[in-house]
Parts: structure tokens; C-alpha cells; sequence
């Protein structure tokens, strides 16, 4: 899949002293980490001048494994720091990792804006329908009906699609993968980060000490088990609607570049500059 | 044919603008809040045509997140705002002073609490500046009172800010900040400008939080190949988290003592008329202009009274207030809230002089006579 | 001799006396004297009647807001009744003739027809203020600022077409002064 | 070229059994919390354990890039 | 069969809850955090069972604001949070305390700033919870030390909240939030319930914020027939929008006036081993707990030492330090912070007395050792 | 159109002590006001049970002149406060007036959740793409190259379509209408007021102090002008595409109620009452 | 019935020249920043005034409702 | 005569020496005398190793931490290795008998098979810390805390389904100690 083999991978992108993560054991933030890693190897960015920019959250560690610049945030607010970033440095390549709760409960106002703008930040939301950090509250992605610590009667709020938010918002470049579709989820993430504008890409996750425990889903490999039997490429469904029904879509849902906005920017400036 | 000197007619929040352009301001983030909107404007026309950027970001907790983002990526960041976006931005300023990051905040204060009333002037963010975000950590906040030293100490401040990497609030009020007066716009070779202190070593033996001996680590830009970690959880001299309590707790011990041992270095006040002055009031912002027209008015009937203006508000001027109650045989604090500097003043000066009040909560700048009044006890000016 | 001089000017919201107030404080200043300009506001940034004031003074100028008006300008009834009691017993009003006033008063009285001269003789509203400079103006006196500071002032500070206009409504608003 | 063998870094694995449960040779178990390369010589090397482990505890080295 | 007293084991943040059940809470609006958690945990079980409701907002500025909308709708209402959410917090309420809504905030501290060390204990925010939002405003804080005291003083702050009709913050810290410890819940007829004034007259005649007596408006519900206005901005007493300066400026007086005025009927403290004491420790929280345990060592050496527990932190109980500095000869207080509470004391007492810091920042709860070493230079506990 | 006359509304549902409103001469708020009042005469609501909710802005003045239970927040938090409301009396009809940029600047997040939720809020914005309080910055609505104080150069700013935004993140109805349609707008918060949910009705209005000033758009009469011109019902476009083309869409996008939030709070509640 | 009539709030009327714009018959004038009803001889009581103004400044009284 | 115990218990983050610390509180003072229970967490929730105190005594407990520590459980290599320095010279050392100690100390020492008494006898791993409490109870002694009143404390706080196993469990724990 990659030109790189998994060690040398580990060896030439992580901080290998940091390691091992505090992730629990089969938490699925670990695997999407790795697509990440995987596709910006891939695409052959050069490290120094990548920025991976995170909220907080069990998700938001990532950046802290990852030998790149890296920046771990206040709760909600990865996108707001990123859009500094980028707008400051056009020429580093910004990439935000952030949870389901970081990034559409106390983030959510900052995503459809930097979704708005299309600046170009390569969003990449591991979404475990939960709030991993904290001990297992519902969060902005839970399932209705599901359980969490502050829905013990069941979960009444509806979830948000987090990829029809973002599109709807203005991301020019929006797909889903998940931790077990990994190399669709490293694909995707190629993708977003060669699309010069803002890219959202939603990663299942899994939580096995939370979300897991609390409805009941069986460990990480039964819970990887589900995506396996629950997802289908919304190019499969495309073709035939049916074997949609009642599944997870995956995929790539919307590649439509437009102008980006720090390139905007530049074109006010070059305008002095004669 | 004009004899002005170089001097023009200036808004305060405008030459806001002007001094962080001189002092090297090329990135601004911010939401526009009355009354400091003009320093959003002004700089939304001026950044872009010097290279620099301008955002409006979607909410004051985005602007401050982007100008700590900004600053690492390189530039000098600004923001402004006044009381209720400063609330909004309590959680991020508290994170630019952990991760230390240098940035500047400007606070044109109106009146509060909430939305209160917004076109009016008010000094009721002076504590704030100091508490309003959780958990201890170094505050500095510099109070110009005119439009020329509105110019000046915005230079200063993103000095400050660069040399300690730390946030650096300036509290205007809406006196100032709407106010014109005459200004001069300083040449480059007249400004002190200090930049943040780069790396000294290669990339692969930077340790991105190890302070040098004046305790403030040297900092690299994201992109200048130092490739190193940034949170706003205790890390270690790494810049990494850390579960080592003691480690945790000097590093905040650290981001304190960098700004409060290095105290004189950031000292600014104004003494008037204090050679020989029993009575003093302690002033600053909209308000000092008041106290010095009563001061003159209280010295034409012999009253010994001078001002101690502090510009330097945070960190508190301990010292000099110390000097001045050794002196002084009544101390008035005069602001536009219900005392807030009077309770540092009183805690230091009141253990050797009565220290007493003069506030004002309505919108209107304290006057000169008021002032008069509160000192005499309506002897003069009746 | 000239010292120093507090001028406050009132009037509606779409009146411009803000332009008018800094106008006259830009001249100081480019004259060399110093001179100070505040102005208060509605609720955030519109509201109904508009306040501006001007210090110019050849010393520093310590307290910045008016407490001793010299010469108080009032384009409305409302604005004169809000702010009459502020000036000073041997102060100058100057007011449109369109307000009624008490006449009975101590400090001097011109009750002009400024929004006449912009709207009927200038052609458009919009230069009252202008019309107004001219009458404060001619109350300050050309010892203080020299009539060519003031012409670079307002050629500065209105918007470059219609400079002519305003000059004209500046001599005007001189006349109606000085006849 | 190098012969593939597949390694381990113990130190990082965490027990939680996923590798164990995509490999489809029963190449692995767990014991004592760790995951355990019981069966190398049942191992076909293709990759389900490295690419799903969570904490980059298990790995291919040697073979030709891009298999 | 068992002789436990009607005692059970219970954890703080628990007994919070417990208290807010007791007192009244219908309401509970909030967004987790770490070591509040517990709080919105258990009232997300609570609540529905006994026709209250529970709402995890999407932020901490939507649950204060959601808060705020509860109790004008007629429940109280509580949320808890940790520093990082108390402090995007702080405009709303700032904006409780000019509406005069009330409502219970409770911050159950940990060790910042920024994120820092959130799962240790801390007392950072003290300043901040009476300086946090712009403007002046009332702040009224209580700090209970124990699981039973979390219970007892969280009924207390809905009635001071009700009562004042302002917001009331209850500062824990994570000692006594995640410990647990015995809780007698009491019976419903040993609890003082206090309930805000309703509206006694008709609702042609109602003007929304003209206090009675107390300096307190009653205060309808929306829905209750009553229709009025209520607004951030500075208003007069039918509670519309004023420009008056100083109808502004006396609404701001007396809603801080209603609070410092009674701040008899809001103080609460404890006093121990303090009759011969000729050293006073000032402690509070977590922290209160070492200090008696050390006074109890000290004592046993004959040293003369006593405590004074404030539980009222805001408003400053300065009548009782000042009690208390005219018998001391030296005063220490010690607080896991850099010394914030010590402001306030030094101001007071320090005119009296020398009063010194025990301070602790390292995310441990100071140890009765510590105050002893502190205290005795080392002499006993070596 | 209604069954009150003019002057009998203005009597009977405003605080005619409080007026004039503060609004300048010809702004679109005033008249978009009206459409509320009329509206909810029309319902036939109780005038006890209607709480009307703003933040902050021009628009957000608006609940002061109404003759309600009214409540004027913070810049942003109205829909915050209003869920806080209607949690704890469901049976309260909750209105809330927001600017463009009290709800989607730095009120975005709470848009979105409150759709989300589905909760009954009606939900109205003036929508005059300019912050009018603070005197004529850019919003989320202004459309790209427009100017503004802060836009001196013209707006690199994508627009948000606010309805888009609202029914994307969970909106039960959903329209637009604006202030020179009057009568539209009425109905769509008519059938605003009567959906059980969050219905989300878009109301353009018009600026002309300042966004009017800025852009060269004429007087407050060649703005309701401009209006009359180039919107179109979209039950119109639905039938012939073509008339769509390059006009701003307006009428009932979407109309699909669903359970509503408290209700499905009290479900919990009965629960344990048996 | 009553017979109708236009009226007018001249307290309320800002001059925004609105109703001045929609009315068909030419009925309305602003003078000195106010709206004037010149010539209500002409009105049809088509009630776009009422309408329009976004002050509730003026407005149709008598005749039957709901036409 | 008993007066007052300071318990430390320790393991890995899903040992649940927290729950087993609750329950000895939840006793004592079910018992009538007083207790208080703390624990230390990682990074917000979760996190590697996991500490449990338990203070019980007859007096009020004022400082609520463990500052002298009568009985140290630890259940893994780490948590021995982390808070064996904690443990008073004349305390008692339980450790599962996995873990390496250094024998040569004057705290009383008992290394027992508890994990592999959950795991092998009881059947799951899950209820090594209910094996804990056994031990410890066994330590602290039926005159403190009666053994009705311990089972009670573990029925309410374990999983109604799995009370059996876990009072076996108990059983089995004190047996460990008493042989
Ligand atoms: C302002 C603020 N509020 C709340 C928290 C507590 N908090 C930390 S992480 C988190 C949620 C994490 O959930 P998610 O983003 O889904 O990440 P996960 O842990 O599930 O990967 C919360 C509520 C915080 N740190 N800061
Ligand atoms: C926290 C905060 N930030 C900023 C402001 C300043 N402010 C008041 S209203 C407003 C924008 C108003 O725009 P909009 O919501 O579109 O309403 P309009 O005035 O255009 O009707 C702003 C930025 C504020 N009051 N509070
Ligand atoms: S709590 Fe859940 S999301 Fe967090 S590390 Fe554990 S498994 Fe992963
Ligand atoms: S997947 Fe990785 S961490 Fe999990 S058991 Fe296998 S090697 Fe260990
Ligand atoms: S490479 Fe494949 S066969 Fe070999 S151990 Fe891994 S999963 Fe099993
Ligand atoms: S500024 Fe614009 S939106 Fe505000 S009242 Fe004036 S016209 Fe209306
Ligand atoms: S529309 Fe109304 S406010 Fe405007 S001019 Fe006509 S009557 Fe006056
Ligand atoms: S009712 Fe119609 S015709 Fe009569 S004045 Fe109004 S707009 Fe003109
Ligand atoms: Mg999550
Ligand atoms: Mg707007």
C-alpha cells in the first residue's frame, strides 16, 4: 500500500520515545493515526513543513506521537489555531485531527467556518459516537437511542452527519472512512491533503472502554467486525440503492474544488505589490 | 507652510494600529466589538497592503485561537476587543501564557458588566485582565492615556510580548480609543522593536521549553525545520506532557517568575507634580487626564497634591507604590469602577497611609472636578 | 489673546457634525496648536441625536471632554434642548433658525440659517456641517487658524468630488457670520 | 532481498487482541495481556496484523516494497 | 442491623447533586469535564426520575446560557464545569448578574492554566470566579471542605441565589469533588428551602427591576402572565434599555449593593482551635483539611495555632479577618495557588499583622507537614 | 391578510411607549417585525405563552418592542438561552429574532445544535448581510466581493446559505422570505410557528445605512426594489429551472416534522411517573 | 361600517421615503424628513404603505377587515 | 485497639482497586465509624496505572490522603515498583505473587496468588480486586468491620448478576490470608 514498510513508517514519522500511546487497548485511534501517517508519506510531504493541529480529547493525543510540527489546542478550537496557521504561513501544509466532540460539539461553529472559507486545512475527525477523554458522555455523533454516561435512559438528541455538515458548509472536499477501511480511510486523506482547499474527512473510530461497554458491542475486534458488515462505498450504491439501505456510508462523497482562501488573500496583497 | 511639527490628528484606536505596524504587527485576527471596531477596520485596510493579513474571524474564542496560531507560524499577532469578547477570550490567553506563545490583546474597555453599555467608557476590566482565566499565570497589562502614547506602548507591548513569549494585554478605554488628538508617527530608526529570540542550536538538540537564564525559552517558528510539540497540558522542558508533578508545578512557577522577576524591565509610570506632594491620587487611562487638570486646579490653591500614574498596570508596581506611601499622607485611587487597582494599592500602600476611593460606574469620565471635590472635600470648586 | 476654546456641536445622527468636529481639530492641529476631538455615541454605533466635541488650546490639553463651553452649536431642537444648559453664561450659541430659543439669555445668541444656506443655497443637506464649520469658524477667528489650514482641512476629510461644494458651503457658513 | 519475517515491539503491545482476531492463520494469541506470534511459521505475511494493529506493535520487515 | 446514622458513603461531586436536589434544582444544563463529570452524570439520572429535566448542551457558553433561560422559565437551575469551562463561562455570567438571574454555577477546580493538569486539584481560580467577567459585578462564593459540607453548601448557594437573584458560584476543588467520604442526607424538613419573591401584585403594575426593600425586584417566570423585558444592557426599573448615565450607573451599585450590604446573612466560616491561637492559618477546600490536622500536630508541641476557614471566599468576609488579625500575631494562608486568597487577606489584615503565603501548585494537595514546616521553620515534623 | 388591522396590531402586540424603534430610517428590520407580530396573530397565540428571544445587534433590538415574555441576550447565545426555556416549560412558545451574524458569526454553533436537536423553537433571522450595530463589517451572509469596513478590498469570504445550513444540520421547516415579501414571510412563520420543532425561517432584510451605503444599493426603496426583482419562489423554479438562474431562491424549501425534543424528554420523564 | 381612512403616526415617521416609493397613486410626500399625506384624495387604500413602513407610521383605519 | 488504618491499593487501569477501595469505605462506614476513600487518575479519565486510598478510623479523619501508609496492595510490577517507598516500616506489603519484591524489609510481606485465584478458581480476572478485598479484610479484621457488613458493602456495588462470583471471590481472598 505505501512505499514505505510499517516500521521503517513508525520509525521515520513518530516519536518513538513518546510511545506507546495512552490510548487503551484497541482503541481505534490508533489505526486512523496511522492512515495519516500513511497518506502524508505517501502524498511525500516533507515533515517540516507539515502542522498537525489537534483540540482536546483521546483523539486530540495524536499530534503528540507525530514527528511533524505539532500544535495540541484548547477543546473545540483545533480549527480556529489551524486557520492562524495557515493564514500566517501559506506554504505549510496544516492538517487538523480532532473527536467527534472536539470537532461538532464545542468545535462545531469553527468547522462550518473554516468549511465556509475553504482554506486549505485537511480536517480528519476520528469519530467514536462518544467522548472518549472524559469517560463516555453521548456527544453530537451518538446514535439515538444509544447509551452513554449522560444518557442512561437512552440517547434523545439526534446525530449529526458529520460529512453532510461539513459539505453542506462549504468543504470542497468531503469523504468517510473508518478505522477498519484503512486504506480507503489513507486514500481519502491523499486525497484531502492534494485538494487545495478545506478537505473533511470523518474516520470511524471505535471506543471499546465506552462506547463499546456501555451498548454492548462486543471488544475492538467485534466492533471492527461491525464496519466490515455495516459500510458500503456510496460508489456501490450509486450503481444500486439498495444495498444502501440501512448501512454506514463510506467513501468519497463531494471533490469539487473552488477557490482557496488564503490564495483570495494573496490576490489583495499582490495587488500592492505592483 | 503648515507649522504641525509632523504631528496629525489621530484616533486612539487608530493609532493602535499605527504602532503595531511599527512594531512589526503583520497579522491580525479579531471580531468586531464597539468600541474597538476601528482597530479591526484600519487594520483590515492597512495589513494587506504592507503583505500582512487581516481575518475576521467567526467569534473572539476563534480570534484569539488564531493569533496564538499565526504567532507560531511566525508573525507578530494582534487581536482587539472589548469586556465581552475579552470574556470570550479568557480560555485562549490563558493558553498563549502556558504554551507561551508572544501575542497581543487589546481591550478597549466600555462600560459592564454584560453588555451593559457599550459606547461608554468604563476601567472595569482591570481585574479581569489579571484573573479572568483559570489557574495562576503571568499577567501584563500596559494603560496609555493619550493617542500618542496609545502608539507608543502598542509598540511596547508587542516588545514585551516578543521578548517574555507571553500574551501582553492593552487596556485601553473608550476615552481613548475614540478620542483624536495629535500623534507622530515615530521613523524606524527611532523605535526599539524586539523580536522574539530564535533558536541558537540545530534542530536536533532544540529542547523547545529549556529557558535560557532569563528563564524564557527560545522559539522556533512551525516550518523553520524545528520540529517540536506545542500543548496547553504541564509539559517538561520537551514541550511535552508530563504526569511529574513537580516538573508540572515549576513550570508554572516559571512562566510567573519570568514576567515578576523581571518586573523592571517592564516598569512604566508617570509621576506629576510629585516633588512634594502629600496628597496623591493614583490614576491611569481616560481618568489620569482628569486627575492631572485637578491636580493643577488643587496646586493654584496650594494643595500639595501629585499623581502617580501607573501605565505598567500588571504586574502591580509594588515598589513604586511602596515609595509613594512612604511619602505620601493620603493616597486616592481614581477609576472608572468600583475599585478594583485600589485593592493592590490599598494591600501595599495602606499599611502606611489611608488609602482611599474615587469611582465612577455611570459612563461618563470621571472629571476634574470631581475629583477636586473628593480630595478637598468640596473645600474648592463648590 | 486666544488661549484656549471649548466648542461643543449637536444636531441628528445624519448631520455630520462628528466630520465637522474633527475638521476643525485636524486645522489645530495643523496649525500647530493643540487641539482634542470626542464625540459621543448611541447605542453601539447609530442612534438619534449626535454629539461632537472640539478643545483647541495652545497648551497641553489635560481633561479631554468639554466643561466649559465657549461656543455650543445646536442644528436641532433637540439637541438644544439637551445640551443649552451646558454653556458657559458668556458663551456663544449658534443655532439654526429653525430652533426656538430662549433669547433671554446672557450668552451671545446667532440664530442662523444654516440648513437653509445647504439645502437651499449649497443645493444639498448633506453640507450643513460644512456651513457650520464656516460659522464656527468665523467665531474662533483667523488668529488662531489661518483660512488655509482650514480649506486643507476639509479638502482632506470630504470625500474628493465633492470639495468644491463644501468650500463653498464653508464661505457661506463664514458669511453668515460676518454678513 | 531479504527474507519477511514478522516482528514485535512487546513493549508497545497492549493485549487487545485485534491482530489476533483478523489474522487468518491463527498466527497469533494472547497471553499474559500480550500478544504472542505463536505460530510464525503459519504466518503468509499478508499484513492483516500490522495494518490493524492500534500501537504499531507488530510487523513485517524484509520482502520487496509495494507487494 | 447496621449503625451507620443514616450515614452512607458518598462521593462529593454526588453529594452535590444531592444538595441541588434538596434545594430545588429542576434544571441542570451542562458539558462534561473533568473533575466536574460526576455532577452532570448523576443528574442526568436524577433529574428525569423526578419530572426535572437534564441537557447536555454543546459547549459551556450554551450551558450557562441554557441555565439563564431555565431559571426564567421558573426551575433552578445549576451546571458544573472545571477551569477551561468556567472560563468561557464568565460572559454569561456576568450577564446573570446584570439580569439578575439566579442560577449555581459550580466549578470543581483543577490545575492550570489552560488545560494543564486536569485530573489534580488545584485552587487557581479563586480570583478568577469574583474577576473572571468584565465589568463590576457581584460575586458570591462558597467553598465547602467536605462531602457533607458540599451537600449543605450547595443548598445554601440556590438559597443565596434565589434569594439575591444573582448567580452563585460553588468552588470546589478535585480533593473534595472525587473523594468520598460519610453523607447524612437530611430530611426534607430539616432544610431550609428558599424560593425568589414572586410578583405580589398584578401584572398591569408589575415593574420587573424596581427592588423592594432588600434591594431585591421580585421576579415573575415567563409565562406567569407577567410580560416584561429582560436585558444585558444597563436598564432602568421596568427593565428596558436606558442611555441615562445614571440610572446605568446606580443599577451597576445596587446590584453589587444587594450582595456586599447582606453580606451578613452570606457569611459562612469555621473557626478552629482559634481561642488562644496566636498564629492563624486561613485555609479553605481541600487545603483546610491539612491545616486542621497540622494545627492538631502543632498543638500537641504547644505551639498556639488555630484556623480560620472562610467558606464564604466572595463576597471577602473582612470583618471576621480583621477579627482575627487583631488577636494574631502572624497569619498564614496557604492555598494551592500562588497566592491569590492572600490578596485580599494581606489587604485587610496585613495592616495588622504580617501575613504570609503557604502556597502549592503542583497538582498534590498540601500536606499537614507542609503547614507545619511552613509554620514552624522546620522545628517539629522534621 | 390578517384579521387585526394595521394599528390594532401595533396596540395590541407592541410597547408603543417604547417606540420609535431605534432602527434608521428605511431598515428592513421594522417591517420583518411586523411579519412576526402578524404571524402570531394570525396563530392566535396567547400573548402570556410567546417568549421571544434575541442576542445582539440591530435586529436583536427587537424583542424590546414586543409585547411578550422578551429576552435579549448575548451576542450569539440566543438559541442557547431559548432551548434553556423551553426545557423547562415545553409549554411556552419560544420565538427567536437573531441577525446574520449574531446567528451564524459567532452563533453558528448553537444553530446547528439546536436544528439538531430538533427542539421546538421557531427561529427567525434578519438577515441584511452586514453587522448593523457594530456599523457595517462583513458577516457570513455577505456575499463574496461585496464591501464592507472590514472588507475594504471586497469580501474573500464565502456566504453561508443560512437555510441550506439550518435544514443541513437538522431543521424540521425551513423558508425564506424577505422584507419587501412580506406577506410570504408571514406564512412561512405562520407554518413556522405551527410546525412542532426547529423551523428555520430566513428573512432578508435590508441595511441601507450601511451594507445599502457601502455597495452602491440605493435607497431603502430600491432595495425593497431589488428584492421584487430577483427572488423567486422556489415552487417556481421547481416547475421551470430556468427561473432560477442567478436569483436569490425564497418560499418553503422543507417542511418534515419529526419528534420533537422535549417531547421526547418527557418520554423519559412518564417513565418513571407510572 | 366606518368609511376608511389613512393615518399617521408623524412621532414614529423616520422620512425613509418607503411608503413614498410603493404607493401607486402618488399620495405621499416627504417633507422635512417626514412623511406628509398630500394628496389623500387619491388613495386607493391599497394598503402598501401600511405595508411597507417598517415604523408602523402609517395605516389604514375603518372599513371591513380581512378585504 | 483498632483506631485508625491508612490503605493504599494499587494495579493497572482495569484492575479495579478503585471499586475494591469503595467497598472497604463503604463498609466502615456502614460500620458506624468513619472513612474516606481517594484515588489518583491519569490524563482526564483513563490512564495506565491506578491508585486507591482508603483511610478508615474511629476519630474524624481530617487529612483525607494517605500520609502513612499501614497496608499497600499492589497488584502488578509497576504499581509495587511506583508506591513501594510509600508503605511504613511496620505496614504490611500484599502483592499478587507475580510481582518481584525485595523480601529483605521490616513491613510484613504476603505474596499471594490473587490474580490466579480469579482467574483459575473463581473463572474470569475480573474480580481479582474483590479477591483483594478479601485479603484485606483479612488484615484490617472482623473487629473493625463485620463480615455481614462487607458482603452487604459488595452486593450493592458489584453487578447484581455477578454477586455470587464476587462474594466467592471474597471468600476465596480471605482464605488467602488466613489459609
Ligand atoms: C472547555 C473544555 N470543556 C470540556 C473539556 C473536557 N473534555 C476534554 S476532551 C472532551 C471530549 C472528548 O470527546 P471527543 O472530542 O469525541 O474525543 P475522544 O476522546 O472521544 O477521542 C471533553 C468534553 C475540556 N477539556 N475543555
Ligand atoms: C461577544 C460580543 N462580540 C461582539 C459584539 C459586538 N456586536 C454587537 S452586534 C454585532 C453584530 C451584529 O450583526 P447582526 O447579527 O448581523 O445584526 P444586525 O445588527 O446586522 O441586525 C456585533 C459584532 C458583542 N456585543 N458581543
Ligand atoms: S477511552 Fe475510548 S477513545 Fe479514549 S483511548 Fe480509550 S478506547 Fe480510545
Ligand atoms: S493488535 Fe497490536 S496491540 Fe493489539 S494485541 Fe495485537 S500487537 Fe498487541
Ligand atoms: S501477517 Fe497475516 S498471517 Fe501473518 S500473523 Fe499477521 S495477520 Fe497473521
Ligand atoms: S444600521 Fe442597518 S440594520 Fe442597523 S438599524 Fe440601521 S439600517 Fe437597520
Ligand atoms: S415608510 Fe413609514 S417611516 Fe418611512 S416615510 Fe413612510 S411613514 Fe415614514
Ligand atoms: S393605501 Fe395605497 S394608495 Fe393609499 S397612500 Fe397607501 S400606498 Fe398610497
Ligand atoms: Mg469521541
Ligand atoms: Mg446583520
Amino acid at each position: 500500500m505505501t512505499n514505505t514498510n510499517c516500521n521503517e513508517m513508525t520509525q521515520k514519522y513518530y516519536r518513538v520515545d513518546r510511545m506507546p500511546h495512552i490510548w487503551c487497548p484497541g482503541c481505534g485511534h490508533g489505526t486512523l493515526m496511522n492512515t495519516v501517517v500513511r497518506a502524508i508519506d505517501k502524498v511525500g510531504l516533507n515533515k517540516d513543513d507539515v502542522v498537525v493541529v489537534s483540540g482536546i480529547g483521546c483523539s486530540s493525543r495524536a499530534p503528540g506521537y507525530m514527528d511533524f510540527n505539532t500544535l495540541h489546542t484548547t477543546h473545540g478550537r483545533a480549527l480556529a489555531f489551524a486557520t492562524g496557521i495557515k493564514m500566517a504561513n501559506p506554504k505549510l501544509h496544516v492538517i487538523v485531527i480532532m473527536g467527534d466532540g472536539d470537532s461538532s460539539a464545542i468545535g462545531g461553529n469553527h468547522l462550518i467556518h473554516a468549511a465556509r472559507r475553504n482554506i486549505d486545512i485537511t480536517t480528519i475527525v476520528f469519530n467514536n459516537n462518544i467522548y472518549g477523554m472524559t469517560g463516555g458522555q453521548f456527544s453530537p455523533t451518538t446514535p439515538y437511542g444509544d447509551f452513554a454516561t449522560t444518557a442512561p435512559f437512552g440517547n434523545i438528541d439526534k446525530a449529526f452527519d458529520l460529512c453532510s455538515l461539513a459539505q453542506g458548509a462549504g468543504a470542497t472536499y468531503v469523504g468517510r472512512g473508518t478505522a477498519y477501511h484503512a486504506p480507503l480511510m489513507q486514500k481519502l486523506i491523499e486525497k484531502g491533503l492534494e485538494n487545495k482547499g478545506f478537505s473533511f474527512i470523518e474516520g470511524l473510530s471505535l471506543c471499546p472502554t465506552y462506547y463499546g461497554r456501555k451498548n454492548k458491542k462486543g471488544n475492538a475486534f467485534k466492533m471492527h467486525s461491525y464496519f466490515k458488515d455495516n459500510c458500503v462505498d456510496i460508489k456501490v450504491v450509486e450503481k444500486n440503492p439498495e444495498k444502501g439501505e440501512n448501512k454506514i456510508l463510506i467513501g468519497e462523497f463531494y471533490n469539487s474544488p473552488k477557490t482557496e482562501y488564503t490564495e483570495g488573500y494573496q490576490v489583495i496583497i499582490d495587488k500592492f505589490q505592483k | 507652510m503648515s507649522n504641525n511639527n509632523g504631528y496629525k490628528l489621530v484616533q486612539g484606536n487608530e493609532a493602535c494600529v499605527e504602532g503595531a505596524l511599527a512594531a512589526g504587527m503583520r497579522f491580525y485576527a479579531g471580531y468586531p466589538i464597539t468600541p474597538s471596531t476601528e482597530i479591526a477596520e484600519i487594520s483590515a485596510q492597512k495589513l494587506p497592503q504592507i503583505g500582512g493579513k487581516f481575518i475576521q474571524m467567526e467569534d473572539e474564542l476563534a480570534s484569539m485561537a488564531a493569533i496564538i496560531g499565526g504567532s507560531l507560524a511566525g508573525l507578530k499577532s494582534m487581536t482587539a476587543t472589548s469586556g465581552p469578547g475579552f470574556s470570550l477570550m479568557q480560555e485562549n490567553i490563558g493558553y498563549a501564557a502556558l504554551a507561551e506563545i508572544p501575542c497581543v490583546i487589546v481591550n478597549v474597555q466600555r462600560g459592564g458588566p454584560s453588555t451593559g453599555m457599550p459606547t461608554s467608557p468604563a476601567q472595569g476590566d482591570i481585574m479581569q485582565a489579571k484573573w479572568g482565566t483559570h489557574g495562576d499565570h503571568p499577567s501584563i497589562s500596559l494603560t496609555p492615556n493619550s493617542v500618542q502614547e496609545t502608539y507608543e506602548y502598542t509598540i511596547k507591548a508587542f516588545n514585551i510580548a516578543e521578548k517574555y513569549r507571553t500574551p501582553v494585554v492593552l487596556l485601553m478605554d473608550e476615552t481613548v480609543g475614540h478620542m483624536r488628538e495629535k500623534l507622530k508617527i515615530k521613523d524606524s530608526s527611532e523605535i526599539e522593536v524586539i523580536n522574539r529570540k530564535k533558536p541558537t542550536c540545530e534542530p536536533k538538540d532544540y529542547v523547545a521549553y529549556r529557558p535560557d537564564e532569563d528563564m524564557v525559552p527560545q522559539m522556533a517558528s512551525f516550518g523553520e525545520g524545528y520540529r517540536y510539540h506545542v500543548t496547553g497540558l504541564t509539559h517538561d522542558e520537551t514541550g511535552f506532557p508530563t504526569n511529574n508533578n513537580d516538573v508540572s508545578g515549576k513550570l508554572v512557577q516559571r512562566i510567573v517568575d519570568k514576567v515578576e522577576k523581571n518586573i523592571d524591565d517592564i516598569t512604566y509610570y508617570e509621576e506629576y507634580r510629585m516633588e512634594d506632594a502629600e496628597i496623591v491620587i493614583v490614576a491611569f487611562g481616560g481618568v489620569s487626564r482628569a486627575a492631572k487638570s485637578a491636580i493643577d486646579d488643587m496646586r493654584e490653591k496650594n494643595i500639595k497634591v501629585g499623581m502617580f500614574r501607573p501605565i505598567t498596570i500588571w504586574p502591580f508596581l509594588e515598589k513604586q507604590i511602596n515609595d509613594v506611601a512612604q511619602k505620601a499622607k493620603e493616597i486616592y485611587v481614581a477609576e472608572m469602577n468600583l475599585g478594583q487597582y485600589f485593592l493592590e494599592v490599598d494591600r501595599v500602600a495602606g499599611k502606611k497611609c489611608p488609602v482611599k476611593k474615587i469611582n465612577k460606574i455611570n459612563g461618563e469620565l470621571i472629571t476634574p472636578n470631581e475629583i477636586t471635590y473628593a480630595v478637598t472635600g468640596g473645600a474648592i470648586n463648590d | 489673546m486666544f488661549q484656549k476654546m471649548e466648542l461643543r456641536l449637536s444636531g441628528s445622527g445624519g448631520q455630520g457634525v462628528i466630520l465637522a468636529a474633527i475638521i476643525l481639530a485636524d486645522a489645530a492641529i495643523e496649525q500647530g496648536i493643540n487641539a482634542i476631538q470626542t464625540q459621543s455615541y448611541g447605542p453601539e454605533a447609530r442612534g438619534g441625536s449626535s454629539k461632537a466635541e472640539v478643545i483647541i488650546s495652545k497648551d497641553e490639553i489635560k481633561f479631554p471632554k468639554v466643561t466649559n463651553c465657549d461656543i455650543l452649536l445646536c442644528l436641532t431642537q433637540n439637541s438644544y434642548d439637551k445640551y443649552i444648559a451646558s454653556l458657559n453664561k458668556n458663551g456663544i450659541l449658534v443655532v439654526d433658525e429653525s430652533v426656538n430659543v430662549n433669547m433671554n439669555e446672557s450668552y451671545k445668541i446667532y440664530k442662523l440659517p444654516i440648513l437653509d444656506t445647504a439645502q437651499n443655497k449649497i443645493g444639498t443637506h448633506m453640507v450643513a456641517n460644512i456651513v457650520s464649520v464656516g460659522t464656527l469658524y468665523a467665531l474662533i477667528g483667523e488668529d488662531v487658524i489661518s483660512k488655509d489650514v482650514m480649506i486643507r482641512s476639509i479638502t482632506n476629510r470630504v470625500p474628493p468630488v465633492t470639495v468644491d461644494k463644501n468650500i463653498y458651503a464653508f464661505e457661506e457658513g463664514i458669511k453668515l457670520i460676518r454678513g | 532481498m531479504a527474507e519477511k519475517s514478522l516482528l514485535q515491539n512487546k513493549d508497545w503491545c497492549k493485549g487487545c487482541g485485534v491482530c489476533v482476531g483478523f489474522c487468518p492463520k491463527q498466527v497469533l494469541v494472547i497471553e499474559n495481556e500480550k500478544c504472542v506470534i505463536a505460530y510464525p511459521e503459519k504466518c503468509i505475511f499478508c499484513g492483516q496484523c500490522e495494518l490493524r494493529c492500534p500501537d504499531n506493535a507488530i510487523y513485517i520487515v524484509g520482502g520487496t516494497k509495494d507487494e
